[in-house]
């Protein structure tokens, strides 16, 4: 981690501290980068924890109380389930802690700002390239990650409804959890592609799913089937570079990090925040995989 | 075809007609008969293996016959389980133990019909001072609030019997009740049997101590490999003409020490051994080719000391010199490394391997010295050694590779011992090496022993049998209350001077204390005698 | 002429076992304060009020389903049906209270019972089809982790309409006084199972199962109706984890509890249960999860980083098992 | 003299019993037949030869680990170290090979080796500080989660550089026949296990220490140096499977591991060997694992909707154990 993180601190720095949805996937250790980093630049502490998977709702209850108990000067929080946790955001509320909602939106009125990205939109900018891949019609399967999560669903739904509304030829098929290992998305993907011999396209729905997804193709030695992913990290860069997969969604995470920092540092110092700040999505392929900006929101 | 009998009482209260029962390779029992009278002890023997309990659990519920039947007051009986057999009035006390160790000697005694307050709700208090009556009455040395697993076996044995009398049977079958008991607790035993002996009652006594079948049995029934032999007045039959009907053959005549050894060199000295439980300064030597018995009183500390020797326990302090250098020894291995075996008393928990075949049981010590070579196990000569055991020893079992938990007890007992003649240890020492063995095995273990000794293997033979003890010792260790009281020499040991030593309480009397010359200051006698001040 | 030897040390027994067993537990508890003491003076944070509450509060659902569990365990049997079985429950508190409206109390008892439906299904398959309770408790652990799933529709079942039902976990009985329903209910059925395991039948047959099947048996005791009348029980716990865990969250989350069944025999077995069967207790298995929790509480109250949290906490585990055996080699 | 008695027949017996034994795996197998049997009926695209590479390669990582842990359930122990364990060994694979730089051999044999060393540590404090296996090795799992991230700085470590590596795993052994290494591997460590569990003294102490670990003590076996051997050669495995999963994906994945432990004891268990310790094997294992990825896969391969599978999972294995029970009992 970065010197921000962890104990380091004085009295004088202002300390935030950030519950977020998970924390051993890449996606959150990218969201905890980019925090550290910014936390580092403006002289601020932050923590950092999140549950084991995005189920263990009760867990992320226990770390925010245990987060707040500490009287953070702000806190940042994606929450599993917004219900849950509005009994805990009204009483930081009620301490004068700020709280900067990230990654989804809370339903709730404690949350000064949002920063968040569209999973939805970036799940239907995946269909439209799927869509495209295959030329329009023919059979598409879906591994996902989770059936409850929010970035689970929502990337899941995001994609059949677009497709339902713009590619009535498509069928897609049932979508199949892999719960993000790469193995069980491998061995998923295999039996996806030896049930389905006329099958041409498959999505994935985060990083260990696409990992999984490539894995699973490459062992069934089945040729030309397109492939879409979600999110980014070296292997999924790699099979982009090198065709095996035909491009993927990312959002930004480190940029997400950051922006929670800045948005908690404005709300410590009193400043005006927008409601929600948008950290973004692109879509990359071998064509713009280099592509600067591209680059930028990668990671690896 | 009952012998002719001078008992006025001729009522049968349970009789058996035409039993079979077989397991798969073995047929038990072959159109077994039985008749036991009202007023009786119906002693029942056989060798080891010929089907004695395998009858009472017939008799219990616990197996079914496979023809037969069953007769109770002249009423024909079919006992649906053991729930049902005492239901009906037939208590069992069984070879293996039948107790739950977790729970204390009350809560083991009326397991199953415990006191209750409501539907659900126990009544403890009243469950202990039931039991405490039952123990009273009974004269059992037991405490009901006692962990039952931290018994001596001799004392689970107690709370077995007082268990199978709780119920108020009219038919008591005890089998082998007194392998686990010496001589005073088997007086106590007996005294209790002769009490519950009435009129409407009876009793069947399973055990290989002949002398004991004279002392409390009326008749004695004798079966072999399964079948009916005979029925005969015990006052009427000498002991010969019983084991002949048993074994079917006449057994040698009895093999004695070959005299004392105190020319041979010493091997094993034990000095000043200790533990935190119970020992205190165990001195003793053990010589070349010499058989020591060690007698006292249960709870005595002779296992404790056993198993202090090998490294079982953990030891507070002393001193092993095993030919003229001392050694140490942390745990059971490194006293067989040094060629020290130990054959516990409670084969079931430290013995054996139950579920594994006799095969594994008997090759088990003796695997990586005698039959593997670079880690490789050499199944063949594993299989023939143990073949060799199960012959040479007449264990009866139907092949070695049946499961030992099949075999009968005293087939098992002979299973360990040959464990360790596999094993071809120095020192042996066998804690209780005749438990549950029938008359005509242990004059052949005796025999073995002596040949052992002869060899110039040295041997400690904890027993609670004193004939056997006499017999068999060039010198006997009396321990009482954690200590050696007196080490005796064949031509001075009797059952009187060894019973006087095992009864010598240098704890809690100075007398005693100054008999064996120590400080009473040391003993904490002094402090009692203050206490009682 | 029975010469009882009056010595044999039996006769103070009773007495020194009685506190020799006290002291144990208490030892087990030792190493909790050490915990408690230790965060007290690392972290200004951890001695107030308000944590005190927060670690009772994380205590509630896994000491639940430990509470059970510990009955089960006593047996010598397992059940790893208790993490997605409480989901499965919570679901159904949900479909009970929030789908077909039934009046609270009525869901609520309907869905205890429920997880003693499914705690009665495991005491069926392990006691009269004498499937090994790790294969039987594992399939009901993957059927319920389904059920949930195809019951909810893959979607939390919210109980907004219900502030009655989240009341019962988080609400204050005693008004202004804050500490949490949730503390009171375990700490309630903490004696109940307390009372049960040690004052009644079914905890005298569950000991005695554990410690010999066999002889239980013989002493013509049901074992196959004790065994199964003790799953069952355990599950009513199942049943109440549910409702615990969604009323605290104001929602049935179908996808949670996987996971919580490990922790839950991790805080029995800590708590000085074993697995072996024969002994245990419900102290034991609270100071067990309380232990876990207090340590889970404390870390993060520390900011230590999370990847070494994780690491400290299996120390730390195996430093306070190990100074119990210690101890109770000593005493 | 010892007179011999030559009586004691029944002479057939050793032959009827090996039979026996033979058959009643055979019965385990015979579920996994009929498994077979139904999918290959149920849908086209089963009964292929892509397919069935499909499902062994699927069984490598858990077969390997679960056949590591028949050796420490024998004893009577468990394992719970070994889905994170793996892990551990993955990252630590990734720092020998690709941050290190080591010789590709070098680093092979140090990954298994590091495993062996978490096994080792296991055993001390299992068999030395005598502490439940259950909790020294939930508290080793807890330690390589979270040493998994702490040494990989919580990022998957890539072997992209390292073709070699992931030949280990996807690579065929000969030239044009599509059959992955990784089957071979399996099968190679199989008979490996299966002969040091059947042959040798290891194997041996392995079941006596399971089946009355006192005796087996008393009969003057070092039980504490065995059990120490036992889990370290267990961890030998968690190594070789750490390699195998970082060898298949191309990269040392930190997170991954949690639960593959469940699954690889469910493997164990269902294949017939007792947590009660004292019996089991190799081929029941591989069964075991069999059972569970054809499962999986022809569930899938069916198109059942997903929450419905592990509803059917959970109830087919019980249908299998039982039956198993059953055929048993007759035979
Ligand atoms: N459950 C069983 N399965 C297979 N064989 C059995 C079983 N029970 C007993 N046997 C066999 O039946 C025979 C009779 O055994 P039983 O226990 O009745 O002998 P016993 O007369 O009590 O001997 P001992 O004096 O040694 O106790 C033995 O050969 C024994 O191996
Ligand atoms: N497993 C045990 N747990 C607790 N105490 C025990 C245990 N075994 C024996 N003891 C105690 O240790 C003391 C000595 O028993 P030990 O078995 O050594 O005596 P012994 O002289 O061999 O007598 P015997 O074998 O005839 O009972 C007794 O007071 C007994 O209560
Ligand atoms: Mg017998
Ligand atoms: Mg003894």
């Amino acid at each position: 981690g970065a010197e921000g993180g962890g104990a380091g601190g004085g009295g004088g720095q202002p300390y935030i501290a950030i519950v977020s949805k998970g924390f051993q996937h890449q996606f959150w250790q990218a969201v905890k980068q980019g925090a550290e980093e910014e936390a580092s630049k403006q002289g601020a502490r932050v923590t950092f924890v999140g549950p084991p998977t995005e189920a263990d709702v009760e867990e992320q209850i226990n770390m925010l109380t245990n987060d707040i108990a500490k009287s953070p000067d702000a806190l940042g929080f994606a929450a599993l389930d917004s219900q849950a946790a509005e009994p805990l955001l009204q009483q930081a509320k009620s301490q004068d802690i700020p709280v900067i909602a990230f990654d989804s939106g809370v339903d709730s009125d404690v949350p000064l700002t949002t920063v968040s990205t569209d999973n939805k939109a970036a799940a239907a900018e995946a269909a439209k390239h799927m869509a495209e891949l295959v030329g329009g019609s023919g059979k598409v399967a879906m591994v996902v990650h989770d059936q409850t999560s929010q970035s689970g669903t929502q990337r899941r739904d995001g994609f059949l409804e677009w497709m339902e509304q713009n590619a009535p030829d498509i069928e897609v098929l049932d979508p199949q959890y892999g719960g993000g290992d790469q193995l069980e998305s491998a061995n998923i993907t295999k039996s996806i592609v030896s049930s389905n011999p006329d099958l041409k396209g498959i999505y994935a729905s985060n990083e260990g799913s696409a990992i999984g997804v490539i894995k699973g193709v490459q062992e069934s030695g089945k040729q030309g089937l397109q492939l879409v992913g979600f999110d980014s990290g070296k292997a999924q860069v790699d099979a982009i570079r090198n065709g095996t997969m035909a491009g993927a969604v990312t959002q930004d995470p480190v940029n997400m990090g950051r922006q929670l920092v800045i948005a908690a540092m404005k709300a410590i110092n009193g400043e005006d925040l927008p409601e929600t700040v948008d950290t973004g999505f692109k879509w990359y392929d071998q064509t713009n995989v280099d592509d600067p900006e591209i680059a930028a929101v990668l990671y690896d | 075809m009952l012998t002719e009998t001078a008992t006025p009482r001729t009522l049968p209260l349970l009789e058996v007609e035409g039993v079979d029962k077989s397991f798969p390779g073995v047929r038990a029992l072959s159109d077994m008969r039985l008749e036991l009278r009202a007023g009786e002890v119906l002693a029942l023997v056989g060798e080891n293996g010929a089907g004695k309990s395998t009858l009472m659990k017939l008799l219990s519920g616990i197996h079914t016959p496979d023809t037969g039947t069953f007769t109770l007051d002249g009423e024909p009986l079919t006992i649906a389980g053991p729930k049902h057999a005492t239901e009906l009035g037939i208590s069992i006390i069984h070879q293996e133990f039948n107790l739950v160790p977790h729970l204390t000697v009350a809560q083991n005694v009326f397991i199953g019909r415990e006191p209750r307050r409501a539907r659900l709700l126990l009544d403890e208090r009243r469950l202990v001072r039931d039991a405490r009556e039952l123990i009273g009455r009974l004269h059992l040395p037991l405490d009901p609030n006692a962990v039952v697993g931290d018994l001596t076996v001799a004392n689970q044995q107690m709370v077995e019997i007082a268990k199978a009398l709780s119920y108020d049977p009219k038919v008591l079958i005890m089998d082998e009740p007194t392998a686990a008991l010496n001589d005073a607790e088997v007086a106590t035993l007996h005294e209790l049997i002769r009490r519950f002996v009435r009129p409407e009652t009876g009793v069947i006594y399973i055990s290989h101590r002949m002398e004991e079948i004279r002392r409390i049995a009326d008749r004695v029934t004798v079966i072999r490999d399964g079948q009916y032999v005979d029925t005969v007045d015990v006052a009427a039959t000498s002991t010969r003409e019983i084991i002949a009907m048993m074994v079917g053959r006449t057994l040698a005549d009895h093999a004695g020490p070959q005299g004392v050894r105190a020319d041979r060199e010493v091997l094993l000295e034990v000095t000043g051994l200790s533990t935190k439980a119970l020992l205190k300064d165990v001195t003793f030597d053990l010589r070349a080719g010499e058989i020591l018995g060690f007698a006292g009183l249960m709870g005595a500390g002779r296992t404790e000391t056993a198993r202090a020797i090998v490294g079982a326990d953990p030891v507070d302090g002393g001193v092993l010199t095993l030919r003229g250098s001392r050694i140490r020894i942390g745990h059971p291995a490194d006293a067989v490394r040094h060629g020290i075996g130990y054959l516990s008393e409670d084969r079931k928990r430290y013995g054996l391997l139950l579920d594994k075949d006799v095969k594994a049981n008997v090759t088990l010590g003796a695997l990586a010295r005698r039959f593997t070579t670079a880690g490789f196990v050499h199944d063949r000569a594993a299989r023939a050694a143990a073949s060799e055991y199960v012959g040479s020893l007449r264990i009866k079992t139907p092949s070695v590779d049946q499961t030992t938990k099949f075999l009968s007890g005293g087939n098992q007992q002979k299973v360990v011992i040959a464990k360790w003649l596999a094993r071809d240890c120095d020192i042996l020492i066998f804690d209780e090496p005749t438990r549950g063995i029938d008359v005509g095995a242990k004059e052949e273990i005796y025999q073995l022993l002596n040949e052992l000794a002869e060899q110039g293997k040295s041997i400690i033979m904890i027993s609670s049998e004193l004939p056997e003890v006499l017999r068999m010792s060039h010198r006997v260790v009396v321990m009482s209350e954690g200590r050696v009281t007196r080490i005796l020499d064949a031509a001075e040991a009797s059952q009187e001077t060894i019973m006087h030593y095992a009864t010598l309480r240098p704890d809690e009397n100075v007398e005693d204390a100054k008999e064996l010359g120590l400080d009473p200051v040391e003993t904490g006698a002094a402090e009692d005698e203050e206490g009682k001040a | 002429m029975v010469t009882t030897r009056e010595k044999s040390g039996v006769a103070g027994r009773p007495v020194g076992a009685v506190v020799k067993g006290r002291l144990q537990q208490l030892l087990a508890f030792a190493s909790l304060i050490v915990i408690f003491a230790f965060f007290s003076v690392a972290s200004p944070f951890f001695f107030t009020y308000g944590n005190f509450t927060a670690i009772l509060f994380s205590t509630v659902v896994i000491g639940t389903l430990a509470i059970g569990t510990t009955f089960v365990i006593i047996t010598g049997g397992i059940d790893l049906s208790i993490g997605t079985g409480m989901a499965l429950c919570a679901v159904m508190s949900g479909v009970f209270i929030v789908n077909l409206d039934l009046p609270l109390a009525v869901g609520l008892v309907a869905t205890v019972l429920f997880g003693g439906l499914m705690g009665l299904v495991n005491g069926i398959n392990i006691a009269l089809l004498k499937i090994p309770p790790f294969i039987a408790t594992l399939a009901m652990m993957l059927v319920a982790e389904g059920l949930a799933l195809v019951v909810s529709g893959s979607a939390p079942i919210y109980f907004s309409e219900e502030p009655a039902y989240t009341k019962i976990s988080t609400g204050n009985l005693i008004p202004g006084v804050d500490f949490p329903n949730a503390v009171i209910v375990l700490i309630v059925v903490a004696v109940i199972a307390g009372v049960l395991l040690t004052k009644t039948v079914l905890g005298r047959y569950t000991y005695s199962i554990g410690s010999n099947e066999e002889a239980t048996a013989l002493s013509g005791i049901d074992v196959r109706k004790w065994k199964i009348a003790v799953y069952a029980f355990a599950g009513l716990f199942i049943g109440l984890a549910g409702i615990m865990i969604s009323a605290r969250l104001g929602s049935a989350q179908p996808a949670t509890g996987m996971g919580y069944e490990l922790q839950a025999i991790a805080a029995v077995v800590i708590g000085g249960t074993s697995l072996s069967g024969g002994k245990g207790s419900i102290v034991g298995t609270l100071i067990g999860a309380l232990i876990i929790s207090t340590l889970n509480n404390g870390l993060q109250i520390m900011s230590i980083p999370q990847e070494w949290q994780n690491v400290i906490l299996g120390c730390v585990i195996l430093v306070a098992v190990y100074t119990d055996i210690l101890r109770k080699k000593e005493a």
